[in-house]
């Protein structure tokens, strides 16, 4: 693909990971969205996890619908496939990609129009069948690249820019995905890198269906006073919860450190079977990132006082994913090849005596 | 009386959901076994239990497979539609009812052989639970046409005992239920009837089975790993006859393992959606579906078309546009999936004639969508797809290896040197793909339903436009030197007969009638859209040239009209779209009626 | 050197988002406010900040207002796309650029006049603000502009002052900012250029207005109530004027309610769907869309066809199948709405090729919707639809009554005494509605997307299928009788030209050009479909006929062909489908060129 | 309409409402459901309901999608309009016959498949809109007309009538619509008439937008052992919290008796503006049917136990509707004509004048 491309020479100071990568490695081609757009930090905030994790940057599908939100994986991990799909049905091609190479980590992009208007179903559905990706809303209230209509995550009474009101309830993907029962669900903020980029990590490295809802305020339509997804109101009113970071195998000791950013507040360390830990740092001594119905119900009385909980607002680390339940095999689907796939005529021999 | 051997039409009228489905199938699968062709069609409603049903079977040991108008034999097993039922029989036909309650005088006839067996009275005695005798009557009444018609008995039990294999308490009473309805015919009626089976060889090596169950055979045997499907009659037997085989010979011997993956979709925007996702990435998908899911993947179709992803639908068409008649036959999709979305676009299409030719074209599909990077739509219908048809055995060659098309791998990566997605190396507008994941530096790019240009890079340009839709054009041209060829059977005549699809059922016996009085055509049956040259070649050769279509609208003349730049004028349209599949005679009327209003000859001899 | 008034091209090349557009929008305004035919083209990306846009200006006393190839003036103040802007420039021509920094030498052009201007110097000392100073910047070139070219000074500063009413502040620092430009060019540039304007009256009463406006405008005079829509370009500024305007002109004065419901829905879907139900109850709906939208909307309108519910869309067209370029213009949905859905449909196109068609077939649809109880699709396009464009101003006819169609009334109930909802009682395939809750034991109905008999009754009977969709055919003649007629300028030449929507902006040009090699057609400007006799007629009546399309399948060709039964043979496509509207330039071109291909003969002179 | 109409003659023992009609007045043609088919209940029980409320039987409009289920509008109300629209797309059409015109008492009825899969965008958005409408949900957890495929609302664990059990979380419609805001909630069962004839009552009265999920078992396809939408597992598993009934305008009194079947419960009436009263029996003493968020927990919980919770849910008696939120005129729009909507050329020439 020809793009503007940033020099990728590697910068002396650069870090580099464990497989001899600097950050410029996961990075894509020059973003086209409005400067300030909080997608662009959505993006940097995946780059950034994607490189400190040390994964291959060629092993992703970048799935997303139509959109501003939608364009951006064509901003990050240059070194991957992505599908820049029909609006509001990323999650359909999503289920698909997934299926045909459970080996790839598949990163959603979606939007608020995206996701909660024309794809609320495949929404609804994807989470219902714990397809293994990470599943980021850049959530700004409004239909960016439409120039501004109000989407159905705008808050009632929340103004255009124009002045006018929103007239109608918001739908809330975080408590639809509590409800229905994603097994990792998660808010942030695009202008909080500190919670966003640990939180990226923890989704990608979950096996399942995990949502992050990234408030990412739109400067050119929705960053006014009076509308209630703009940086200056997010930052007045988010309420962290449970912040978290994966610690890879190996390197749980090497982070140590983080955790002492976080006291006040209990820590928990969830470890998982290949011996990397999920590190939970409660902000708020008793929410419960396991209790699915009390986080809804949290989310949803913060909401009516007109709070955002941020954070990872539940998670279950033990969680089954699609494969599991449609029991595939482990080698991916797109591998097999004639010898695995066709029973021969043989077979066929059987088949058509049954049908005399 | 002059005995009638292997020649009439049966048909069975019962109401919905009263078990009569499986006697009825036994009765034609006897005949089938006895050597004798016979075709079977289900004309059931919309609905579940207690609206009226009817179940035909044509015998015909010269192996004409299409509808026959006019019934030679009812069994009235339906009070609800006595009347209508009556009425439908030929002169000189039977017909066999319950006569336990007697026959109302204002539906007798003259010209009917009425055979009236007391079944419910029979039972009565026989079985004390109700719902028993419900399910035995129909038993019953196979066990007596069994007399009647000259069955071999053996067979019928014998069937019995296969189907209820496992079930053992079950056979006794089935067989004892058929014994009542025989030997009740053999003491007081004459049996057999003018009409009568006798065995024959005429089946040969032939098998009966429905078109739904070939097509997921073929999707098996191609190779799809990936099916997303939504239910809608008539197509949802496909899904899960897909599922049922792959449940047996896909599974991993070590592990057990499952190598595919099954999704009920919530609708068939989402179905065609992990379609696309699977196929992009580098799995063989497809799904089955019927008009209103076509609507709804029109989108989908466009993205597919533009972006350039393999994709495999079954689209088992169904009658009308919007709910039309979902339990009826039509083939009138063929415009909205040729030409399914907004913006210029137009989409591969076969047409199987056969329960072989849907196992044949399933698989076939993978390879052509994988090959031109488009989607392909089999044209099935629920006459093919959902009736038990003779058929050819299915047949795989195990030489045969998946054609995945132009798809890069690493090593081929490393070796070239500036590769573009979209760049048309080989002169046939097929750009080499690349599968997500495949090479640490190389072959990966973004793929989009936005205008771009050979290297995949987004642009407005015009000219970049206007080269991509050029080359879509010229892989147009490609894809109709590979699909299917026309079948042609042509020796010069001067008019010749164009069809698809189940159109070819009653063909054969349609020519037959044509050429009695006269009237000899030559005949192309399509199989694949876009045409190749042979199609039109046919056309030019012919100075009248008959279409059939199962639609209103003539949708094959105006798709061969329009890719073919023909003059409409040349062409003659032959239609029926009642639902139910088009009869030998209707087809032998209209094109007789051609002939007469525009004067043109008939000969008494065949030429060459 | 000899100075060309009134006729030029000048090109704004901008970053977009850089507030330029209104600068743009006001040198057009000016012309046209001297009585100078205008008009514009905004060729934006799909992108909200940051691309490169360009905006183009046409000027033409002569009224031609197509688009004309090559460009005569450039105004470049986008770095980015400085090299090919520079090219784009004809020979003879200027090119304005801010030469604050020096043009590079690989750039220049011998044989292009530079006008270099500082302005960025020139406002770095006058604005200290560098957002003030990046948005004057385009205020500054217009000031130049109105020195360089002749435009009378007080109409800019006029439109500034009225612009900017309320916010007075502003308007001093804009004109001083018009001023820095003028006084700039008048010191150090030889003004005027070869190129100027002068006042006429050319414009007459004509305004200068965008499409979507107008067919907004349209329909509320329409009396359409209900309006459910979801945004996608080119489209939404159709719901956002029909908003704008109804809460001017449909408030209820006693109690200040609204006499109009606006749904903005969660897609298009749902947007068809409420249309549906709206109409389905009685109300005035419509929604407005593009190709994507179209494609999802595919089985509601199939429902529509066959359920026979008025529905009102209004398509405004843009480039390419799936997402394609979407702020590009082309004419390539005509197949996606014609024969939108499976089964058989057809539905209703209304082709407007100027502002006031827009309102007068916004408005003329509602009437044809009801009348003929089925959808009506008003096919504009980006070019006409975003664009200013020139246009009789709008007229409506206080006497005129809306057309609600075959309805009947409790009154009305009373007096039928058998009423069969689609009983075709006068010959034209219409039958007679009834509103729900119309009254209390007659005229319930239940509305249906499966088959029904003239009572509305469910019914599988193939014969009433049959009849059903037989009437439904005959509906479709009639709606060929009461769709616009088509505008045909015929003087008997041989050959003739027929195009539709705004393949009508270069038509006059296109012709004026071949006349003057000798080329004269006849012309024929399609305003509806199904198409009325007239249309057949007129290419009857001639031996060659060119049909121009913008679109790569030839379209409209294929609607003309599929439903005349035409040989395509006589029909010469003309095609442009790279998004930017077709060119009087390249009309000509491929014209010429196939009369030379073809030999056909060329008068000197213009018979009759 | 043609159909095997059922004997209109006024039976003398029928007794006759208000209006002087009897039940028979509100009934449709006979079914062509299955004997047994819950749905027929749904449909017996929107008869009587209407009947009783002696609403006038022709001023409805019914709307349904496709299914069994969303066949029975043309098995009630035969004086009434229906319009049996496509799969899924019920709420949109609704939604439009309101705005047409707000006289109407608009009842949709869907299916599980029809309303939980392929229509569960529209239905939440539905939701948010407001409609003033009864939507009746026939839940059979199956696909009735397609033959028994699982809907999104089986349950995980249960089983199809030959032994496969559903891999995946069921979609709970009464959490969705409580979590998204509907103003009136409740779940019933088709077997129990007592239940669900005063919710139909009171959810037709309802201003704004009232949900009834009835579980309606299909005996074709859902009924077995195995099956949790079976009538026997229903029977012993569900929880009614808070039974409703609605009394008109004058017919207060005449209804008090009823009251008496609830004990032990508390009762509280919700007297309307327009005099009548919504009657709550709490049948649990701590269950406050005017909390959302607390509706929607104590649902999830039982859930999670195996347990249906029924009843009416939850309720907001001065909800708004969308008629409210749009500000229209309260003439239906279809009864507006050139006199109310058009402007005028004089109007038109200001407008042009505006584009010189
Ligand atoms: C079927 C269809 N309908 C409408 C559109 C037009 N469209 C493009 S993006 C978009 C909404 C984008 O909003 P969101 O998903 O929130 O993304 P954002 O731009 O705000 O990041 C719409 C309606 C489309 N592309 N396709
Ligand atoms: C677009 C579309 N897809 C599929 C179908 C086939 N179909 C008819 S009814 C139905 C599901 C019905 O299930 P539900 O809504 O639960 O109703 P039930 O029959 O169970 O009462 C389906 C999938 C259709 N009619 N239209
Ligand atoms: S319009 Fe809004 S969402 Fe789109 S790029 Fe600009 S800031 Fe971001
Ligand atoms: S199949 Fe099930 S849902 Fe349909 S009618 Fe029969 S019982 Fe009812
Ligand atoms: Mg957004
Ligand atoms: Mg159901």
């Amino acid at each position: 693909m020809t793009f503007v491309a940033k020099p990728k020479v590697h910068h002396p100071r650069l870090p580099v990971n464990e497989l001899g990568l600097t950050r410029r490695d996961y990075e894509g081609p020059v973003s086209t969205l409005c400067a300030g757009c909080g997608h662009d930090s959505v993006s940097a905030a995946i780059v950034q996890a994607c490189a400190e994790l040390s994964l291959p940057p060629h092993r992703f599908a970048k799935i997303s619908g139509i959109g501003c939100s939608s364009k951006t994986p064509s901003y990050f991990l240059s070194r991957s496939h992505g599908f820049n799909s029909v609006h509001g049905r990323m999650p359909s091609v999503a289920t698909g990609a997934n299926l045909a190479n459970r080996e790839l980590y598949c990163i959603g992009i979606s939007g608020d129009g995206d996701t909660a208007s024309i794809g609320l179903g495949q929404f609804a559905h994807i989470v219902r069948r714990r397809i293994n990706m990470l599943y980021v809303v850049d959530n700004n209230g409004t239909y960016g690249l439409t120039k501004g209509q109000f989407s159905a995550t705008n808050d009632r009474g929340s103004t255009s820019k124009k002045g006018k009101p929103n007239l109608y309830e918001p739908i809330d993907l975080v408590s639809m995905a509590l409800q229905i029962g994603a097994s990792f669900v998660a808010r942030s903020f695009s202008g909080d890198k500190r919670q966003l980029v640990p939180l990226v990590k923890a989704g990608l490295m979950h096996r399942g269906f995990a949502l992050i809802d990234v408030i990412s305020p739109c400067v050119a339509f929705n960053n006014h006073g009076g509308s209630t997804k703009s940086y200056e109101y997010v930052r007045g009113h988010t309420e962290s919860v449970v912040a978290a970071d994966y610690l890879r195998n190996g390197y749980v000791a090497a982070a140590e450190e983080i955790t002492a950013d976080y006291e006040p507040g209990t820590t928990e360390d969830v470890r998982m079977p290949d011996g990397s830990v999920l590190r939970l740092f409660k902000l708020d001594h008793d929410y419960d990132p396991h209790d699915r119905v009390a986080a809804l119900t949290h989310v949803q009385e913060r909401q009516a006082a007109g709070e955002v909980v941020t954070g990872l607002l539940y998670v279950d680390p033990h969680a089954s994913d699609c494969h599991e339940i449609l029991d595939t095999v482990h080698r991916p689907l797109n591998t097999l090849n004639e010898a695995d796939l066709c029973p021969g005529n043989e077979a066929l021999a059987a088949i058509n005596e049954s049908f005399r | 009386m002059s005995i009638i051997y292997n020649d009439f039409v049966i048909r069975f009228a019962n109401v919905n959901g009263s078990g009569s489905a499986s006697a009825n199938g036994m009765f034609a699968k006897a005949l089938f076994r006895m050597g004798i062709p016979v075709s079977t069609r289900n004309i059931f409603p919309s609905n579940i239990q207690g609206l009226p049903t009817w179940f035909e079977v044509r015998v015909n040991e010269d192996g004409y497979l299409g509808r026959r108008e006019g019934v030679d034999i009812m069994v009235a097993m339906n009070a609800e539609t006595y009347a209508e039922d009556v009425a439908a029989i030929n002169p000189g036909g039977y017909l066999l009812y319950d006569n336990s309650k007697p026959l109302g005088r204002e539906l007798r006839r003259s010209d009917v052989t009425e055979i009236g067996i007391p079944i419910s009275t029979l039972l009565l005695s026989e079985y004390d639970d109700p719902k028993q005798r419900g399910l035995f009557k129909n038993i019953t009444y196979l066990g007596a046409l069994a007399a009647l018609l000259n069955i071999e008995f053996d067979v019928i039990t014998g069937m019995v005992s296969t189907q209820y294999k496992g079930k053992d308490a079950l056979i006794r009473p089935n067989i004892h239920a058929l014994e009542i309805g025989r030997n009740y015919a053999r003491e007081y009626l004459e049996c057999p009837l003018k009409f009568q089976v006798r065995r024959t060889d005429e089946v040969g090596d032939r098998i009966m089975i429905d078109g739904n169950t070939a097509a997921a055979l073929g999707a098996l045997y191609g190779g799809a790993t990936v099916c997303a499907w939504y239910p809608i009659t008539p197509s949802t037997s496909v899904a899960e006859a897909f599922e049922r085989y792959a449940e047996r010979l896909r599974i991993d011997e070590e592990t057990g393992e499952r190598k595919f993956a099954i999704v009920q979709a919530e609708d068939e925007l989402s179905a065609i959606g992990i379609v696309i996702g699977a196929a992009w990435n580098g799995a063989r998908a497809f799904t089955a579906t019927s008009g209103p899911g076509i609507s709804l993947m029109t989108e989908f179709l466009g993205l597919a078309y533009f972006a350039e992803i393999p994709a495999v639908l079954i689209d088992v068409q169904r009658a009308g546009p919007s709910t039309g008649m979902p339990t009826r036959t039509q083939q009138a999709d063929l415009l909205a999936a040729a030409y399914a979305s907004h913006g210029d676009t137009k989409h591969v299409l076969l047409f199987p004639a056969t329960p072989r030719e849907c196992f044949d074209f399933a698989a076939q599909a993978l390879d052509l969508a994988d090959r031109l990077q488009t989607p392909v739509i089999v044209m099935s219908d629920l006459e093919l797809g959902m009736n038990d048809n003779l058929s050819e055995p299915l047949e795989w060659d195990d030489q045969r290896r998946y054609d995945r098309g132009k798809v890069l791998d690493a090593d081929a990566l490393e070796s070239v040197e500036r590769w573009g997605r979209y760049l048309d190396l080989d002169g046939d507008g097929i750009g080499y793909r690349t599968y997500p994941g495949t090479h640490p530096e190389k072959g990966a790019f973004f793929t989009r339903g936005t205008s771009r240009d050979e290297f995949a890079a987004y642009t407005e340009s015009p000219e970049a436009y206007v080269r991509n839709m050029e080359r879509l054009e010229l892989k147009w041209r490609t894809a109709a030197t590979l699909v299917p060829k026309a079948e042609i059977r042509a020796t010069g005549k001067h008019a010749g007969i164009i069809f698809y699809g189940t159109s070819a059922l009653p063909m054969e016996e349609a020519l037959d009638l044509l050429a009695d009085e006269g009237i000899h055509l030559d005949t192309m049956r399509l199989r694949g859209f876009p045409f190749g040259e042979e199609v039109y070649r046919f056309i030019e050769d012919h100075e009248v040239v008959f279409v059939v279509d199962q639609n209103r609208d003539a949708q094959m003349k105006t798709l061969l009209v329009n890719e073919g730049g023909l003059d409409p004028a040349g062409l003659v349209s032959i239609r029926y779209y009642g639902g139910l599949s088009i009869s030998a005679d209707n087809i032998q009327r209209q094109v007789s009626e051609h002939y007469t209003a525009s004067k043109l000859p008939r000969l008494t001899e065949v030429k060459s």
